[in-house]
């Protein structure tokens, strides 16, 4: 299934990044070709699905199949993709708004299904697309938008709470700022059979440039990942969220079963003889 | 006209009156007869009481009504909550137990009242008797079919029960059939042949699952959830999935990712769900993935009349998108036209590489009716469906037709991104004017070229007046029509079943000649004859209006006389 | 603000509910009305908003104001009520479907949002109205639906985790088995100022008539709330979900701020002078 | 006709030509002049390059244009981008630096080019100079402003910065002013008088806050969220509230619930998030609730063109709503009319108690122009607002006018459930046929007996040839209609601002005895020629179509010549 000994860059499709300069979306990007390269995948095999947003325009610039869809509704299609196409690797990404905004109902609910695809959130609690409003892991007191000049006001997800809560069996966190891990997290992401959930804090230059203060506190994690969920959420409702690295795996079956085999005359009409 | 007899059977929840009711039909379809049957649901959706409301005939023409011949009443408990569908008058007649009141408004119709020793026959004929079973035997009794052809039906669908609950089930049957009726109705003709024995939303899953259909995404509504019941059922043999998704946003979502990996999607859902999957629809066409949207419509505005038929969602399915959104929008003329119009859809929208919206109704959706084996539209000429592009794969290549080659994931080498955003030939996002002109231009002209072909309406009668109607509005239309040429005034009828793209030069030409036009419909706003006049003008005269909304069924004689009349010009 | 000594009965507006005989939903009416007459709560400033779905229906049944919206939208016709009209006692309410299925992304909003609102989720595990179809309570294997013959296959949802983790400070669970407890959660509930979530365990006879079962399970909780969320966390991902009670509560301001007093002549135009 | 300046300013991102442009506007409007801005963005939305187009002019009809007279260039970089919308020609002149290359379209055009040091200019003016502040020196020079006058706008807006950042930029400015030019532009005349500067969405938030609205809910969406983020800052001085809602389902219910409780309610989106919006408008027309809904369209269908103007979003608008339901849709015909028609979209709302959608677009909303103080619509007759009920109070009671009296949460006494299921007029849920078509009825009686007044459009001009039109396409209309006049041609133009109910006796009455009517609209499928034939037929004639789609400008020109032309029947 494997091609020939291709390089990251040859899972880039060419097509220049709209992206604006120090964007941390670049490093998503970088690190995901990397680990495609790394796991020898398929580009015939491999589909990008995605929402709206500066983060959701990563899948026209790697080369393979992708989905632009519509705002917030990236997972669903990833998961259908996956249920009717068990051969390819399917890889749902967006941002925070995206996700966990307008795409919240489908972020719980792809947790609890846990259908076998890779979902990468690049979070940098704010919405960039849309020129700097805040989103749903904006810090309360974060004043920069007009939509909410005295800041939103209410607290962050906590967006590795909320996907254990919701059930996802896979959690871990990326940070732009570390490419070499997050390419190791998204290979592992790739390889885990169920739904991985990674969450990349990745910078967003233009409306939040105080997030270069990230490098300071973002920490590797070193320890095994946690394997019991409610060990689990105890720690996700208690750290600061900065610490990288793979959290929590617990192993579970993924859904769907294989699809029954077409009976090779189902007979369908026999249903409707009176 | 051939002749019919409707037959209401109520009683308590929980008394089987639709069992009883579907047994009927069962054996009547059996007997080769014709005929179907609606449940009239009380004020609520839920489980609990429901009216079974019968109706034979001699011709496949099934029209609701709620006059009644014949009302066999398993006690008069629930009553009340079903008296705007079941009318009576003084040639009606009505089947009782002795030993409860007769509702005061059936006494006052002028029907003719016998009271049976209801209790006492069920009992006598099995301590576990029940008086459905009872009433079976006797409706059995009343249409000639074969009483032990009837407890066969019975113990048949008691399978999983206790022996004795089969016993008393033919114990009563027999009962009921041997009981001495002073009644005397005269059955319609049974022309016998083959038959099926149906829901439209059956038959509608049924044609989507002949057409290929292999992802199904769902997502519970009245009156569209048993379709969805049906192929979760289905596809297991056909080896396709089903998915239950937590809303229709997910839903028309998750079909969309399994259609642009190349597996015939479907989903089915009614008004209220319909309007969640507008912006994804939007979606569809501008990425140019087929898709199929079966919309089994309910009464409106809102959460409206959740159980009961009205057409009014022809608006939202015609113009729904924002943006300018070319794409298919269909009607399922009857109920086994339902699985015929699905299989047409999907076709069409594999074809056209855009999405298909198939409207059905409560009332096609949920009648279980004895039809004609339904035919099917699942061939397309191999030509059809593009996967071959010259030279460098580009995914939305302007061509002739305006469709493009439509690569697979997993197809070597033909890797692109598909985009909801304006896009070049390429798939790349674009802003200019060419880019947007050229491909709005294409994805109109793929519906603009396509030859709509023998399928899009049915046509007949002759002379200068003309009803035109469109989905289970049809039925009324045609008897409306029958009605006149009995009358002496020839009429056409134009039934149609594709709605857009607007077969206007078939309809031009179907209509052409006419003094009169009268456009025929269930719903408040003339939804159908504002989207002819809309295409047509006022070709060949200004079109007239016969807009009804539900859940009252549309009166035949109304609509004949409304043609029949000079209109008053104002 | 009180009306003078109504009783319980005082709060039903009379209607016949449509639910059929024993559903575990009339207990919550019960208790909610006794709830109401306890704290003596004026009707005329009573609001009861619901989605759609056989609970959806309880407005209706309530002598106070109400609106019965679509499926899934209930929360945030709710908040934006209280949002403008913070003199209400402003009551969402709904089943389980309406509220984690379709309206899931309005529950973990609402719970991070924590507007001063009571919601009441009437789970009984299943889709009631439209005739018994799993929702996402419904156990794994629960085979009694056409539309899953095999049963759903995924995992329930735990509502109080996923509530917790989306940031609700008031977390309780009643049982319609239990009017009293009920009626006097009710009560705590609106009594809370901020968002407060009561789960309660309310039997469908008529699709799942299994829940019969769910006496003898339930139990109730005598401990005092729980009051830091990584504690609670970790409670609600071991738990069995039938423990009854206040299970967790913890302070925090409710959003928004009282809305600025109006300037008097604001002078709208003078932003527009060149 | 009146002389017009077409400036285009550009740059690469942070090289402030944004700034430059809404300076020199804001010291052309001090002035008394007349005219508007528009920022191109390149192919993206967030933050970045962008190019600023402005149109300086004798009259307040605005209209965009990529014909331009003058092109001021810091430097080249990013202009690659804009091309499609900054179209030279020889009667262009081009001032660019000296020390990069002029790109070969440029060169191309036959523009004449003026290549100036800019780099020496800055620096010598203050070392921390910056080109576009020098740039609007020298065009403050060609239009005859006053240089301190430009320098205090420029030293006001950089009020936050360090000083010396204010000193620089006057300092450059002064030296632009002083730069001896070899170019003479004939700038407009400026008539003078009381003038606004605001966008399109200001001017919509701004109508809708004088309108009475105190309850926004906001989900951010290109080229709608400028209207919200100036409500969010706006409603604190009134008094009022705005919610950033988790999405476009949660905004719309929000909205919904603050209405319910008495506040006039408010949001603001585009196409892809009114499509999410529709089945919870309808049931704002079930349950009867007032509700505002302004709609900046953008590019379509799906995401589209997010950055560009396009009126795609009138089928949407006018049907998208499941069932039938009725509602109001209006549209603003100009970037002041935004506040008019918002404001008047709100009363009518609160009067007719069901949704009203106002329709603006990328252009309007986001363009910057002079304008005369625009008007408000704000005062309803009292009697208008239902507020008594005679008796026992019925929330859905049938009405003459179809509306019934609002009681709010906290009324003593006049408690009831707003329900989106179909009800009695006491609002308990109904499913029968009676109540389902008294209240279809009611609510569709209340919009058609509306009297539209005079504010459903403008008319002007006579004789046989008319366009018809509505929204922001009418200033193209108007613009074709002048052209038409001046060649002798006599011509009406009707500028549509209600939408639904549609004021069809009025717009029957506007074109009686025309012999040529054109519809005139920017999206391609004829959205508003196939609303006015559907009520319309063929009165007072075939209506033909002007359909273009954006994101081009409609091109008056074309207008003018096909109205000119005799049409070719076939
Ligand atoms: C239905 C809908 N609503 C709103 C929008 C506008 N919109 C585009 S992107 C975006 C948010 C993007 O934020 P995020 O997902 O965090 O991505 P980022 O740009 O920060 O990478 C929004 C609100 C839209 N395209 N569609
Ligand atoms: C948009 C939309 N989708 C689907 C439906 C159909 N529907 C009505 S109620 C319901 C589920 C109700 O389940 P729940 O909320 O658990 O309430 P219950 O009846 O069990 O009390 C569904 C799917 C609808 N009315 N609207
Ligand atoms: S706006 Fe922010 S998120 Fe978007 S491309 Fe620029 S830096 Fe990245
Ligand atoms: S169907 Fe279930 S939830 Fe609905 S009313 Fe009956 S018992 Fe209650
Ligand atoms: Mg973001
Ligand atoms: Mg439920």
């Amino acid at each position: 299934m494997a091609e020939a000994a291709l390089r990251p860059k040859d899972y880039k499709s060419g097509l220049k990044p709209i992206w604006c300069p120090g964007c941390g979306h670049y490093a998503v990007l970088n690190g995901l070709v990397k680990a495609l390269a790394a796991l020898g995948l398929d580009r015939d095999r491999v589909a990008l699905v995605s929402g709206i947003g500066c983060s959701s325009r990563l899948p026209a610039y790697v080369d393979s199949y992708g989905f632009h869809g519509v705002h917030g509704r990236g997972l669903a299609v990833a998961q259908g993709l996956a249920v009717a196409r068990p051969d390819l690797a399917v890889i749902a990404l967006g941002g925070d708004g995206d996700g966990f905004s307008i795409g919240g109902n489908h972020f719980i609910h792809a947790c609890r299904r846990n259908v076998d695809i890779t979902y990468i959130a690049m979070d940098n609690e704010v919405y960039g697309m849309t020129k700097g409003q805040a989103s749903p892991t904006t810090p309360m007191d974060w004043d920069h938008s007009k939509l909410t000049p005295h800041g939103p006001g209410i607290r962050p997800f906590k967006p590795a709470a909320l996907a254990l809560a919701a059930g996802a069996p896979w959690i871990a966190r990326g940070y732009s700022g570390n490419p070499n891990q997050l390419a190791k997290l998204l290979a592992a992401a790739l390889e885990h059979r169920g739904f991985s959930f990674l969450h990349v804090l990745s910078q967003c230059i233009t409306y939040c440039p105080e997030q270069t203060d990230w490098k300071a506190i973002v920490s590797e994690r070193e320890d095994e990942p946690v394997t019991r969920a409610d060990a689990a959420a105890q720690l996700f409702l208690a750290e600061d969220g900065f610490a990288t690295g793979l959290l929590y795996a617990e192993p579970r079956t993924p859904w769907p079963p294989a699809a029954p085999a077409a009976v090779v005359d189902p007979r369908l009409a026999e249903a409707f003889r009176p | 006209m051939s002749r019919t007899l409707a037959i209401a059977i109520c009683g308590s929840g929980g008394a089987g009156v639709v069992a009883c009711g579907e047994l009927l039909l069962r054996g009547w379809a059996r007997a080769g007869g014709l005929g179907f049957l609606r449940k009239a649901f009380g004020p609520q959706i839920r489980g609990g009481e429901s009216a079974a409301l019968l109706c034979l005939g001699e011709d496949e023409t099934y029209l609701p009504t709620a006059a009644m011949d014949l009302l066999v009443a398993l006690d008069w408990n629930q009553f009340a909550r079903f008296e705007d569908e079941i009318a009576l008058g003084p040639q009606s007649t009505v089947l009782c137990p002795d030993d409860d009141e007769v509702p005061a408004s059936v006494q006052a119709s002028g029907a003719t009242v016998v009271a049976l020793p209801l209790a006492a026959a069920v009992a006598g004929a099995h301590p576990e008797g029940r008086r459905n079973m009872f009433a079976l035997g006797l409706l059995g009794q009343l249409l000639g079919l074969d009483a032990a052809a009837l407890a066969a039906l019975a113990t048949a669908r008691l399978a999983g029960k206790a022996p004795a609950y089969r016993d008393a089930a033919a114990a009563c049957i027999d009962a009921g059939a041997g009981w001495p009726l002073a009644v005397a109705v005269t059955p319609p003709a049974r022309p016998g042949g083959e038959r099926w024995l149906l829901t439209g939303n059956q038959a509608a899953g049924y044609g989507a699952l002949e057409a290929g259909v292999r992802f199904v995404a769902a997502y519970p509504i009245t009156p569209a959830s048993d379709v969805l019941e049906y192929l979760a059922g289905a596809l297991e043999a056909v080896g396709g999935q089903l998915v239950q998704a937590e809303d229709e946003l997910a839903a028309v979502n998750m079909a969309l990712g399994a259609a642009f990996g190349g597996a015939d999607a479907f989903t089915a859902t009614s008004g209220p769900g319909l309007a969640l999957m507008t912006e994804s629809l939007g979606l569809a066409v501008a990425s140019e993935t087929p898709l199929t949207v079966l919309n089994v419509m309910r009464g409106g505005p809102s959460t409206g009349i959740p159980t009961k038929s009205e057409q009014g969602d022809l608006d939202i399915a015609l113009h729904g998108l924002h943006g300018d959104a070319p794409h298919l929008v269909l009607a399922a003329l009857d109920i086994a036209d339902c699985a015929f119009t699905t299989s047409w859809a999907v076709a069409l929208a594999r074809q056209l590489q855009t999405p298909a919206l198939v409207l059905s109704d409560q009332f096609l959706g949920q009648s279980l009716a004895i039809v004609s084996p339904p035919g099917l539209h699942v061939a397309l000429p191999a030509a059809a469906v593009e996967t071959v592009d010259a030279g460098e794969y580009l995914r939305y290549r302007l061509t002739a037709s305006g469709v493009s080659a439509l690569a697979l994931p997993g197809d070597p080498g033909r890797r692109f991104t598909a985009d909801g955003l304006e896009h070049s030939e390429r798939g790349t996002p674009s802003t200019a004017a060419r880019d947007h002109a050229a491909q709005l231009d294409k994805r109109a002209r793929k519906l603009a070229t396509l030859g709509p072909g023998p399928h899009w309406g049915t046509v007949d009668g002759e002379g200068e007046l003309a009803l035109v109607t469109f989905g289970s509005a049809s039925a009324a239309a045609r008897a409306a029509a029958t009605r006149l040429r009995a009358a002496g005034t020839a009429c056409r009828v134009v039934c149609l079943r594709l709605l857009a793209p607007l077969p206007a030069a078939a309809l031009e030409e179907a209509l052409a000649g006419c003094r009169r036009v009268l456009v025929v419909e269930q719903n408040h706003s003339a939804q159908c004859w504002r989207h002819l006049r809309a295409h047509l003008g006022d070709v060949p005269v200004p079109a007239e209006s016969f807009a009804r909304p539900g859940p009252a069924p549309l009166d035949p004689a109304a609509i004949a006389a409304m043609l029949a009349e000079e209109p008053v010009h104002g």
